[in-house]
């Protein structure tokens, strides 16, 4: 379980954003709302441990995340997959390579079949021994889906997960997400379009939202 | 007094040139140093009376 | 596991430097123009090229391998793998190592196999010639492990190069000394072992520590 | 208040409580330096006799000597700040070390500038590649770099943090390459020049070079002090109590 309690962040003087707190359990999906430049981003990345809080903490399973812990810091990171601005993919690799590399960097055992059937899942089979140079840029972001329904983490922080997706990838996208929540995963997101999440029993995924204002 | 003239003291036994030089940077940087300080400090000041004063 | 992902590492780097063929081969260039470029300032006299081969070819590896710093930790700060990296469960020290190994793979140990080649043109002895080559095997790994902190420290800032420059050069100083000092000692016939010794006793903890700071100075890097 | 307590230090790191403790000490660490300075000046200038063998130009070490001094404790000092910015995420250490880092490369400069010119009359030429001045030189570079390194970071909080692992870095590194740049100086028997100075030194000309560096001691700590006074301002500048500071001002 997630708990984020108070959390604060100060830029050049200013307090960014009022004060944030929340928990997340497994199965649960929490939007992160708010205005542009509020601090959105900021927030995600004090949660995931990139940045520094200036209040509050983060509390994993219960325990602080803190230097003081180690053994819950490591826990929390193999639980933990972070999806920021960046796709971390590299364009002189395969797509088949990049999900393998990356896997193997994150700690997890990845085999080729299962990165292949997630490619071809994605539609990307006959692209998955082509260097992500020669892709679309659509292409490319079904790589990162494919890396994104490969990964065992318990807990997702997705950083604008929809943006600039096709129509086509937004469904994919859709159905890992209700997959992962389903199989009891956690969801944190941010976007600027909603977006519903839909079960295999045909009903919605529960979404709460926080709302995030101003200081 | 050991020196005998003003003349004397300046030319430190032929080394003068070495010894003032010596000397004189070192005042100079000195007087920089404590000079950029304190400008640095008052410009502060003024910018934060600025400030201050834009706010009322 | 752990060393599962460090091998990792250390294969996607080399075979990323193989893909992008031409920015790893610029530096190695660079070393044999630089080394190029003396003897035709200098003048052809070959006692005198003998005298500064050791210190001309040891400041072109620095140089060199200073070029190549640059772009140790640059393509994965741009593309989000060092907040990956940050981020996994595998302790990032391990994980910087991979990358400064495969970082010396190929970029320093190309500097290690051309200098008995360029040493030639200095005139260098046989028995010089290999002194040179295993003072190279033993520094050039210190200069990756020790300029992997100026990398990370300037990753992003304005002026990143030349600032790396003057954060790193100073550092270098006793790997220089050390290195080039073993093949003059060899030249004028004293023994080579206290130099070698020393540079490996450099080394030593620059493996253990080179990684630990730069792993803490990319995690400031990325806040 | 107990010295010896931790909570008097976290009292006095709180940026509030150091800067009012800074404006109290600085003008006295300045006076003192002042009269330290002439004093030692004096007995350098007119009171200690000239040389056996250096004649006048020996008075040049009145500022040498505790100019190279100086560059080195100031960059131990950036070292100890550094480690303990890094260590207990004071905020005060940060805004210590950069104060301290221009005042550090004046003295390294100042330590060449007046080696060279008491070299030249001495032996002869204006720079040898000895152990010391070489190591002097390069602890010049060391504090351009760590100078330039935090002024080319915007965000603060990683300027302070980056220069404290460099600071940290470079004075590991100080004693390595001082030991090696002798190693070096010891194979080239040639350039060697000996420093060392006559052992007999005249206790009036001992006198007037601890006075002198006592001065350079004090002008460092006052200029520092101050220094971090206007650092504390800028940063805590939203801060109530510097409003109110600055309202007293207007």
């Amino acid at each position: 379980m997630l708990t984020v309690s108070n959390i604060s962040c100060v830029r050049g003087h200013k307090p960014l954003f009022a004060p944030v707190s929340f928990s997340l359990q497994p199965g649960q999906v929490l939007h992160l709302e708010g205005d542009n430049g509020i601090g959105k981003t900021s927030l995600l990345r004090i949660i995931c441990g990139l940045s520094h809080a200036d209040g509050g903490e983060v509390l994993w399973n219960g325990s602080s995340l803190s230097k003081q812990h180690p053994e819950v810091v490591e826990a929390f990171r193999a639980a933990l997959c972070y999806m920021g601005h960046h796709q971390s993919l590299k364009d002189e690799l395969t797509a088949i390579e990049n999900l393998l590399f990356d896997a193997q960097i994150a700690g997890r055992i990845l085999s080729y079949d299962k990165a292949m059937d997630a490619l071809q899942k994605m539609g990307l089979k006959n692209r998955a021994h082509l260097p992500l140079r020669v892709l679309s840029q659509g292409q490319k972001r079904r790589t990162a889906l494919a890396r994104l329904s490969l990964t065992d983490a318990k807990l997702w922080v997705l950083d604008e997960p929809f943006v600039a997706l096709d129509t086509h990838s937004l469904n994919s996208l859709q159905v890992i997400l209700a997959n992962h929540v389903q199989q009891g995963g956690m969801l944190l997101y941010t976007s600027h379009q909603a977006v519903k999440l839909l079960k295999t029993n045909g009903h919605l995924v529960d979404i709460r939202s926080v709302q995030m204002v101003a200081a | 007094m050991m020196w005998e003239s003003w003349s004397q003291f300046w030319d430190m036994g032929g080394y003068g040139l070495y010894v003032w030089g010596s000397m004189g940077v070192t005042a100079a940087c000195m007087a920089i140093e404590v000079w950029q300080a304190r400008s640095a400090h008052h410009q502060h000041l003024a910018q934060l009376r600025e400030e201050h004063e834009g706010h009322l | 596991m752990m060393w599962q992902a460090y091998w990792a590492v250390v294969r996607r780097d080399v075979l990323l430097a193989w893909r992008r063929k031409s920015e790893g081969l610029s530096a190695v260039f660079f070393f044999v123009v630089v080394a190029a470029l003396f003897p035709l300032g200098i003048g052809p006299e070959l006692t005198v090229l003998r005298n500064i081969a050791p210190g001309v070819l040891w400041v072109g590896a620095l140089l060199s391998s200073m070029l190549a710093l640059q772009r140790l930790f640059e393509a994965d700060f741009g593309d989000g793998t060092l907040e990956q990296m940050a981020l996994s469960p595998i302790a990032m020290p391990l994980l910087v190592g991979a990358k400064m190994l495969a970082h010396w793979l190929v970029s320093g140990l190309p500097l290690v196999l051309l200098a008995p080649v360029l040493g030639l043109q200095f005139d260098l002895s046989g028995d010089a010639l290999v002194t040179l080559t295993f003072a190279l095997l033993l520094g050039t790994p210190i200069l990756s492990l020790v300029g992997g902190v100026g990398a990370a420290l300037t990753l992003g800032v304005r002026g990143g190069g030349v600032l790396l420059s003057l954060l790193v050069l100073p550092l270098f100083v006793p790997v220089l000394v050390f290195g080039a000092g073993a093949v003059e000692a060899q030249v004028s016939g004293l023994g080579v072992q206290a130099h070698l010794s020393i540079l490996m006793a450099m080394l030593l903890p620059a493996l253990f520590f080179g990684p630990l700071a730069s792993a803490f100075a990319l995690r400031i890097a990325l806040e | 208040m107990n010295m010896f307590r931790a909570s008097f230090w976290l009292h006095y790191a709180g940026p509030q409580a150091f800067y009012g403790l800074a404006g109290r000490v600085w003008p006295w660490c300045a006076a003192l330096a002042a009269v330290l300075g002439v004093w030692g000046l004096w007995l350098g200038f007119m009171v200690a006799p000239a040389d056996a063998q250096q004649g006048e130009g020996y008075r040049i070490i009145f500022v040498h000597v505790p100019a190279s001094w100086m560059s080195m404790v100031i960059y131990m000092a950036m070292a100890f700040w550094s480690v303990l910015g890094l260590t207990f995420n004071t905020r005060l250490s940060g805004m210590m070390t950069r104060a301290l880092a221009p005042t550090g490369a004046m003295f390294a400069f100042l330590s060449l500038w007046t080696g060279a010119l008491w070299g030249k009359p001495m032996w002869g030429t204006w720079w040898v590649w000895d152990a010391r001045l070489t190591s002097e030189l390069i602890l010049f570079f060391l504090y351009l770099g760590y100078i330039a390194l935090t002024s080319a970071i915007d965000d603060q909080r990683r300027g302070d943090r980056a220069g404290a692992l460099i600071a940290i870095v470079g004075a590991i590194n100080v004693p390595i390459i001082y030991f090696s740049v002798k190693w070096w100086n010891t194979l080239h028997q040639g350039a060697s020049v000996s420093l060392t100075k006559s052992p007999t030194m005249a206790q009036v000309m001992l006198w007037g070079m601890l006075l002198m560096a006592m001065c350079f001691w004090l002008y460092t700590i006052a200029l520092v002090l101050y220094r971090v006074r206007t650092t504390i301002l800028q940063r805590e500048s939203h801060t109530a109590w510097v409003q109110a500071i600055v309202q007293e001002i207007a």
